[in-house]
């Protein structure tokens, strides 16, 4: 079911009379039966906006429909909808197993059937054998894999997920984000994903949102939001290492950094913003591109070397960060002190206006 | 005791009607506050009246104390819920009566009509019954408190009547014969004062100068700390207002204490208790003084008849607290100002001597019973031939043996009825009283054997002796409820009672007048 | 949640509206119309009662009447004095059992036992605990070299009987305000305990901060319900010192029996009206104290 | 360093164990005097008249010296009269009233509280905080003004008539009345207010009704609290005294306190048998004390059960 | 400062009666000064240990030193140590500022001092302009920031922090655990730090441990952990995607795979399971190798393409997975349906013997 949203608001007002715009006129499709990452800084209305669309949040402004069916005044249980709390709400008084069964008693789901569906979800998310335990004997990984099967034993209209594996180790968040994602393909859930990691929101999400104060910034497919990122914050919020920006301009075609050219472009002249990612760039073993830098740190995790430059502030154009990092194939060997010169590659180049707008 | 027919009001005539006694099924209720230790006796009292009129039912309820019992029946009224008959004090009456909630007497007492009894299965079948009441034979004093409401009509008889007797510490003067003879009272060997005539308030004087040790009680000497405890300050004050003419209440509801003679009686008091003469229990932080008569603190003890048995020292008390050992008790009248009524008497008020005119009282006290007007007529017969079959001669003199009241009857004085006191024990109410005489004939020098049962009821039968001497001077307290602008009599009692209880506590106190109490009873009662 | 659901609260709050418009609210409005009756008997005329005008003459009564500010000043000092040393007492004792480690279950179970006892029982124990000479108050003075008090005799000053009753009244408070605060900490997530130890507070520190402000709420509760309570003391003093209301009659008289002794009395002219209109005062009292705490404790409270 | 370390941790230790002596301390001290009017009750109850009044008091007595007599003379039966046969004091019939009016109107306090707080503490509704204020005033006008009111609308509704009450009427009249409390609706609402929201949306997620969320959520965790609450209220019953006696016309139908209360008066002279008073007494609290003895782990673990988190 | 751990071990008994080892006979050193990952599924103990470091929990055997001082029985109050809490456990009556405070006032310093390092360690973390806020007005982000500038404001000499990290986005995550390993290094303070994020643990960690059931399966540097992990455990639990792990042999010095070779050995003839880094593989442009599969999926994220080859349970010799990844260039160009040659690339090879342990 396609979830629709328009103009919807909702303002905090905290203690000391300071208004909070958390979520502030968004305007969203969420088309029917995908899987949505929502991505943004921490306290940009995430969360909030999760509580919206499950109805427990109620809107200043706007309207919410499911499908063709106006929501917005629709109590919560009334909904059809699953979540994944971000601290996970668990019934304190109910052991792991009345905890799923629950949503499965309010549905009236025959009993033996519940029953089955209980220990089927349980054993998803590896808690077969803590079902009688209460909550507070729970590790915290294990209490939100508790939320999470208590949120999907019901099989939602909605799934709504709350940064439903932050406390889980990689391997089993792997391995739940993948059951989630192949639950969602099987029953064809709208599913929306909170997250903050954006390799899971890229790897799990058939699109991406990327909010910021409350506002959307952007939305689309993950390669294409990562390739193509309409402003400078969202480039900036993904990727990682960041992206690295620097202050350029454009002359006659040509695009220069610190005066050095790093790519031509058809814009006219101006300043602008240019980002390049750490995987950008590419060593020109033949060191003739005048982008040359000398290496400061060389950290290697696994597969890639990632080269640390540190400069002076306003050295080389380079804005907001003291270091600026490249991403190379191991293969090339460099070392602290090495004196490298880089290429940029095809399409890595993005250049954005003074206020941070794609160009 | 001189007992005069009230033959201005009683018109008895000549000509009696026989007529049929209704023979519905008719349940008659009756509130009454007898735990369910002491009604034993008014239930079987309840089911031999059933078997003479095998179709009343007497239902009876303990509503467990007074104050219950009275609001009870006063929301009781408020809903028309009210029993058929219950027994009350004469202000609970006074109270019933003008909601109009209560029954007039009169119809019964002064009725001419008879009824024979026609139910076979009746235990008197074929009997004549008659409704009318010989008032002569009640004390009139009992007669006076239950016939002063509105109008002068009875709403209701005297049920379980008491008074207040002294217990005096006779070891105590027996010590002193010689002294107490040489200041001009008569006193027997053994130490015996008159049991026909009150002591005087010049009298205690000179005992308490004699008998009383201030600094405390002490077996050598054979002295006392006080000379007299008052259990109920209420009764003393009333009681004394009376004995001094000084104005308390009046039957219409009138506060009449703002004057100077009850300023005069309360200074009285206040230097009396000054000088030990006169004791409140609250000195020991005691609702009764019994308990510090017995451990000889206080030589004479006037309180309920009904308390007899709580001034006997015995073998039970630890003997370290019995400061005069086990001593002999005996009974007394109440003291009293003068030995004719309107006569005058002299005391030292504030280091002057005051004369007064006074006259002799006694308090009479306890439950009246009375019938309520919602019932229906038969209730109200067979409630009516009940309470006669409670107050009839034996049984108020059974009543009393049992529970330490006062036969209410002249007639059960001298009731040939043989009572039942214990399993081997049993005698007619006159025999009962003749163990005191006895007693006090022989100068307390009987031959009884120990294990004579007289001996278990020689405080009763002195107690009930006495009371029947000073019933003479009885005096009732008037009853009414609280008008828009004073309080009702049963405040009324309590805020005396609290009067004296306030000075009494003050003692000692400096620049301390007694006026401050009476003004603060002026303004509870009064407004 | 935030949605306004009004049918829906008031189907809730119907059994409780029903029994208290009838039972509650009905009477107290009676009694505010009682108050200005002129020479109210209820039970005159066969019960349907009588009156002569409205009057508020029954207010003046009150103020005119020496016992109304005896009751006043006692009620006062009983209140200020006893509510918050029986809440500070309570929450001590709370914390001092939740901080043992071995026989808390018995303790909270000897401190549960005042439910199960009889007032009688309890009044009787305590006038022997006061005894001026072989009373355990005054032998554990005799300890400290305090000399014997007369603290409910009948010539005990007014400030002994005072201290008696204040002491009487604190202990049959304490077991519920200590029931409510246990099992109120019961409530608070021991976490925040390991977050202050980590924080190196001490003992008083978690008890001022931490403990004292998730309690607020409690707190707040049981000091409104315990300062309504003690303006309304009376069955302490009865308990105590009998129905005279003191060593002397009256000397430790509370507002409440000063209504009480006029609603005994309801059959008597006016009585009633009389107990109406200082059953107000002792309302308006009590309704401006609870005001001026919840101001005063709105700031600290937490939810 | 270390040795400051080290130093301080023996202070430390000391320091805990003198304080944790002293609370101990403190706590025997508070159980002590809670204990002192069972011991004074029970130790009355075997002493005799005399044994009362004394002065100095006694404080103990040998088992021997137990007097038993104020416990059989209270089953001595009525000799004669309409209740021949019956025990003096009707222990098991006044019994039997009170435990049935204490479990009725807890009960019946029970739901109205619990519903109650509910609205108060979880739904948004007009007014809601005015009414609440008003309930909370209404806790502050002494109670004895009610009654005579209260007593003539129990009248109207045909529970009280002093011919025909019947049993239930009676039980009606005394438990009604009785069946809500401000007292416990505001203390029962400062729990439910500390239950965190998420678990109400988590339970709107699962798709409870209000009702059921209350049910299965809110009672479970704020069960300390209701427990008290049942165990305070359900001793109410046991005190009553006023009213029970004003609105049954059968002695019957009456509660414990009205038999403590009447039965052991000496109505001539005021007197109480203060030794008989309290072997009633000591019977009426046992079987007080057996419940909670015996169930004595369920109630701590309820009054003591870690509710909110988990 | 050093802490040391010796036999440490804690046992929950559930309600159930059933026991469990959260952590079980611990030998631990973590030398004075470092900052140490500790890594590990949902389970297994992590929360745990840290909570008997902080003496919150008793352990029910083993002691705890701190440099020379045992502190087996000393209070937490009296162990100056700073602990940030998976679930935060910040004071819900206080505002943020008296949250951060509220350490400060307990070791009563100066208060001017104290103001001035509340508002300095809030800036840290972004939350100055929430100072006033209590914690249910803060996003789930935002209460964690808090949490864990209460723990550092103090400056502890001894840290501790229980997946300080995971609600936080991305960017927000660097900076912050960039703030924490620059604060760890200036202060020296021995930190002990609970990620479920390998990467993470990886690269801000001296050492990481990483745990199982209870039990310590392996400590060392990142990169050493990596690159020679001790057993099967520790070569699956690190690494995304994940180790390949193959059932193999050893024949004549030669490593097979469902009897391709996939390299040599020294090792004696046997059974031996294999594991190889999805970027263990190259691509055999030669088409040589032996070792080829058919490509199912192609995934490229940023600079890497992930090869999915989907087998029949037990194809080519595939434990535990239906798939198996590899990783290669973006250059290679590779598309689904395409056979791919595969070599190992050289020291990627790891030897485990059956029960899996190291070779
Ligand atoms: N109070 C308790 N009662 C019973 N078992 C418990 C209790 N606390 C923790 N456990 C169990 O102990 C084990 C270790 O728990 P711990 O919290 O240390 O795990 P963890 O490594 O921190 O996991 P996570 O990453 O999920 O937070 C888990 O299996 C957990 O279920
Ligand atoms: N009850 C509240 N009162 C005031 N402000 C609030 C409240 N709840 C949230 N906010 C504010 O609204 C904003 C959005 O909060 P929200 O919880 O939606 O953030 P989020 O995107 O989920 O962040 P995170 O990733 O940190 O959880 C934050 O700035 C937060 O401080
Ligand atoms: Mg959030
Ligand atoms: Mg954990």
């Amino acid at each position: 079911m396609e979830i629709k949203m328009q103009g919807l608001t909702k303002i905090f007002t905290s203690k000391n009379k300071k208004e909070v715009r958390a979520v502030d006129n968004v305007d969203l499709v969420i088309p029917s039966g995908k899987l949505i990452g929502l991505l943004g800084p921490s306290g940009c209305g995430k969360s909030t906006t999760l509580y919206l669309i499950a109805g427990l949040l109620r809107q200043n402004d706007g309207k919410i429909f499911f499908g063709e069916d106006e929501v917005t005044e629709t109590p919560p249980e009334k909904r059809g909808i699953g979540l994944v709390f971000q601290n996970y709400a668990l019934y304190p008084h109910m052991t792991v197993r009345e905890n799923i069964l629950f949503p499965l008693q309010n549905l009236k789901i025959e009993k033996q059937e519940a029953i089955q569906r209980t220990v089927e979800i349980a054993e998803l998310v590896g808690l077969q054998e803590m079902l009688d335990r209460k909550p507070k004997e729970l590790s915290g990984g294990q209490q939100q894999r508790v939320a999470i099967a208590r949120a999907l034993v019901k099989k939602p209209r909605v799934l709504l997920l709350d940064e439903p594996l932050s406390n889980l180790d990689a391997r089993l968040r792997l391995q739940t984000r993948e059951e989630i994602k192949r639950i969602q393909r099987e029953t064809k859930i709208t599913t929306v994903f909170v997250t903050h990691d954006q390799e899971e929101a890229m790897s799990i999400s058939d699109e991406i949102v990327v909010m910021k104060d409350g506002v959307i910034q952007q939305m689309g497919e993950p390669q294409q939001v990562y390739d193509a990122p309409l402003n400078l914050f969202v480039a900036r919020f993904l990727g990682n290492p960041q992206i690295n920006v620097f202050d350029g301009e454009i002359k006659n075609k040509e695009v220069l950094i610190g005066g050095m050219k790093v790519g031509n472009t058809i814009l006219p002249d101006q300043q602008v913003t240019v980002g390049i990612r750490p995987e950008g760039f590419a060593v020109d073993t033949e060191k003739k591109s005048p982008f040359k830098f000398e290496i400061d740190m060389v950290e290697t995790i696994g597969r890639d070397t990632t080269l640390i430059i540190e400069v002076e502030s306003g050295e080389g154009g380079i804005l907001d960060k003291k270091t600026f990092k490249a991403i190379v194939d191991v293969e090339h060997r460099i070392n602290p002190g090495d004196m490298v010169h880089f290429k940029v590659k095809p399409g890595k180049l993005h250049l954005f206006d003074l206020s941070g707008s794609i160009l | 005791v001189q007992v005069q027919s009230e033959t201005t009001t009683t018109s008895i005539t000549t000509t009696t009607q026989l007529a049929e006694l209704p023979n519905e099924e008719v349940e008659v209720t009756f509130w009454h506050i007898y735990g369910e230790g002491k009604s034993a006796l008014l239930d079987q009292m309840i089911v031999e009246f059933e078997a003479m009129y095998p179709n009343v039912t007497i239902t009876s309820t303990s509503q467990s104390d007074y104050d219950t019992l009275r609001t009870n029946i006063n929301t009781g009224i408020g809903v028309g819920q009210v029993p058929t008959m219950a027994i009350g004090y004469p202000d609970h009456f006074a109270g019933y009566i003008t909601t109009g909630a209560v029954e007039s007497l009169d119809q019964y007492i002064y009725s001419t009509t008879q009824y024979e009894v026609t139910d076979s299965t009746s235990s008197i079948f074929g009997e004549i019954v008659e409704t009318g009441l010989e008032l002569s034979d009640f004390i009139q004093s009992y007669l006076d408190e239950n016939d002063q409401y509105q109008g002068g009509y009875f709403y209701s008889v005297p049920y379980s009547k008491s008074t207040e007797t002294m217990a005096v510490n006779r070891s105590v003067l027996a010590a002193h014969i010689t002294e107490i003879r040489a200041a001009g009272i008569t006193i027997s060997d053994n130490g015996f004062l008159s049991h026909e005539t009150p002591l005087t308030y010049d009298q205690l004087v000179i005992l308490k100068n004699i008998i009383v040790d201030p600094a405390g009680t002490n077996a050598t000497t054979m002295k006392c700390e006080y000379l007299l405890n008052y259990d109920s300050s209420g009764n003393l004050y009333i009681n004394m207002s009376r004995q001094w003419h000084a104005g308390y209440t009046n039957s219409d509801g009138d506060i009449l204490i703002d004057n100077a003679t009850t300023r005069n009686m309360l200074q009285f008091l206040y230097e009396n208790f000054t000088s030990n003469t006169i004791v409140l229990p609250v000195a020991w932080s005691q609702s009764y003084g019994s308990t510090n008569f017995i451990y000889g603190d206080v030589c004479m003890s006037v309180g309920s008849t009904a308390g007899v048995n709580y001034n006997i020292p015995n073998s039970t008390y630890t003997p370290s607290s019995l400061k005069l050992g086990i001593f002999n008790v005996d009974f007394l009248q109440v003291p009293q100002y003068v030995t004719t009524d309107d006569s005058q008497f002299t005391v030292e008020i504030d280091g002057t001597d005051v004369t007064m005119t006074g006259s002799r009282s006694a308090v009479q006290q306890g439950p009246n019973i009375g019938i309520f007007h919602s019932a229906t007529a038969a209730q109200k017969l067979y409630a009516w031939l009940f309470i006669k079959y409670l107050i009839s001669t034996d049984n108020t003199a059974k009543w009393a043996m049992n529970t330490g009241y006062l036969p209410v009857r002249l007639s059960a004085y001298s009731s040939e009825e043989q009572l039942q006191l214990s399993s081997t024990f049993s005698l007619t109410y006159s025999e009962f009283l003749g163990i005191a005489q006895d007693f006090w004939a022989a100068d307390g020098e009987v031959t009884w054997e120990l294990t004579d049962q007289r001996w278990n009821y020689l405080y009763s039968s002195m107690v009930a002796n006495i009371a029947f001497n000073q019933a003479d001077y009885y005096q009732y307290d008037p009853a009414f409820a609280a008008g828009s602008h004073s309080a009702g009599s049963a405040t009324a009692r309590v805020e005396a009672g609290y009067c004296l209880q306030n000075i009494y506590t003050n003692v000692g106190v400096t620049n301390y007048s007694p006026d401050t109490a009476l003004n603060f009873m002026i303004n509870q009662l009064t407004w | 949640m935030e949605k306004k659901n009004n049918l829906r609260a008031w189907i809730y709050l119907a059994p409780l509206l029903i029994l208290m418009t009838v039972f509650t609210f009905y009477p107290i409005v009676n009694a505010f119309i009682i108050s200005i009756y002129k020479d109210y008997q209820p039970l005159a005329n066969n019960g349907a009662g009588i009156i002569t005008g409205y009057t508020l003459q029954n207010f003046l009564f009150i103020f005119k009447n020496q016992l109304f500010w005896i009751s006043v000043k006692n009620t006062f000092v009983i209140a200020f004095v006893s509510v918050p040393i029986s809440i500070f007492l309570s929450l001590f004792i709370s914390v001092a059992l939740k901080n043992i480690p071995k026989l808390k279950g018995f303790f909270q179970t000897i401190y549960f036992l005042p439910y199960v006892t009889n007032a009688i029982a309890v009044g009787m124990a305590f006038a022997f605990m006061f005894h001026q000479n072989y009373g355990l108050f005054n032998a554990i003075l005799g300890w400290f070299g305090i000399d014997a008090i007369n603290w409910i005799g009948g010539t005990a000053s007014w400030t002994a009987q005072m201290g008696a009753l204040l002491i009487y009244t604190i202990w049959s408070g304490l077991a519920f305000k200590i029931l409510v605060f246990t099992s109120g900490m019961q409530n608070i997530d021991k976490q925040y305990y390991d977050a202050a130890k980590i924080d190196s507070a001490s003992k008083w520190t978690v008890f001022k901060r931490i403990t004292v402000p998730l309690l607020s709420p409690l707190i707040l509760y049981i000091s409104i319900t315990s300062m309504i309570g003690a303006l309304k003391a009376y069955n302490s003093v009865v308990g105590l010192f009998g129905i005279q209301m003191g060593a002397q009659p009256y000397s430790m008289m509370t507002i409440v029996a000063f209504v009480y002794r006029y609603v005994s009395g309801y059959t008597d002219v006016g009585y009633i009206s009389y107990a109406s209109a200082a059953a107000i005062i002792l309302f308006i009292i009590t309704v401006v104290f609870s005001l001026i705490q919840g101001v005063v404790s709105r700031k600290r409270v937490h939810y | 360093m270390s040795e400051i370390f080290v130093q301080n941790e023996k202070a430390y230790k000391r320091k805990r164990i003198a304080g944790n002596i002293t609370i101990y301390i403190f706590l025997a001290l508070v159980a002590i005097s809670i204990l002192i009017p069972f011991y004074w009750m029970i130790l009355t109850s075997f002493k005799n008249e005399t044994q009362i009044t004394q002065i100095p008091p006694i404080l103990a007595l040998s088992p021997s010296d137990w007097k038993l007599s104020n416990y059989t003379d209270l089953f001595l039966t009525v000799p004669s009269g309409p209740r021949a046969g019956e025990p003096l004091f009707p222990f098991f019939r006044y019994m039997a009233n009170t435990v049935l009016i204490s479990l009725l109107t807890t009960v019946g306090t029970t739901i109205t509280t619990i519903l109650s707080a509910f609205a108060f503490s979880r739904l948004n509704f007009k007014g809601r905080d005015t009414l609440f204020a008003v309930l909370l005033a209404t806790m502050m006008v002494p109670g004895e003004i009610f009654i005579l009111t209260n007593f003539l609308t129990i009248n109207k509704f045909g529970w009280y008539n002093i011919f025909t009450q019947t049993y239930g009427q009676a039980i009606l009249a005394m438990t009604i009345p009785f069946m809500v409390s401000v007292f416990y609706i505001f203390y029962l609402r400062q729990t439910f207010k500390q239950i965190p929201n998420e678990l109400y949306f988590a339970a709107k997620v699962d798709g409870t009704s209000d009702f059921k969320y209350l049910l299965k959520i809110m009672v479970p965790i704020a069960m300390p609290t209701i427990v008290t609450i049942i165990i305070l209220n359900s001793m109410g019953a046991w005190s009553a005294y006023i009213w029970p006696a004003l609105v049954t016309a059968n002695d019957k139908y009456r509660l414990v306190s009205n038999g403590l209360r009447g039965a052991f008066t000496d109505t001539s002279t005021g007197r109480t048998d203060y030794g008989q008073q309290m072997a009633a007494s000591v019977l009426v609290t046992l079987p007080l004390l057996i419940v909670f003895f015996t169930f004595r782990k369920q109630i701590m673990r309820g009054v003591s059960r870690s509710g909110i988190k988990g």
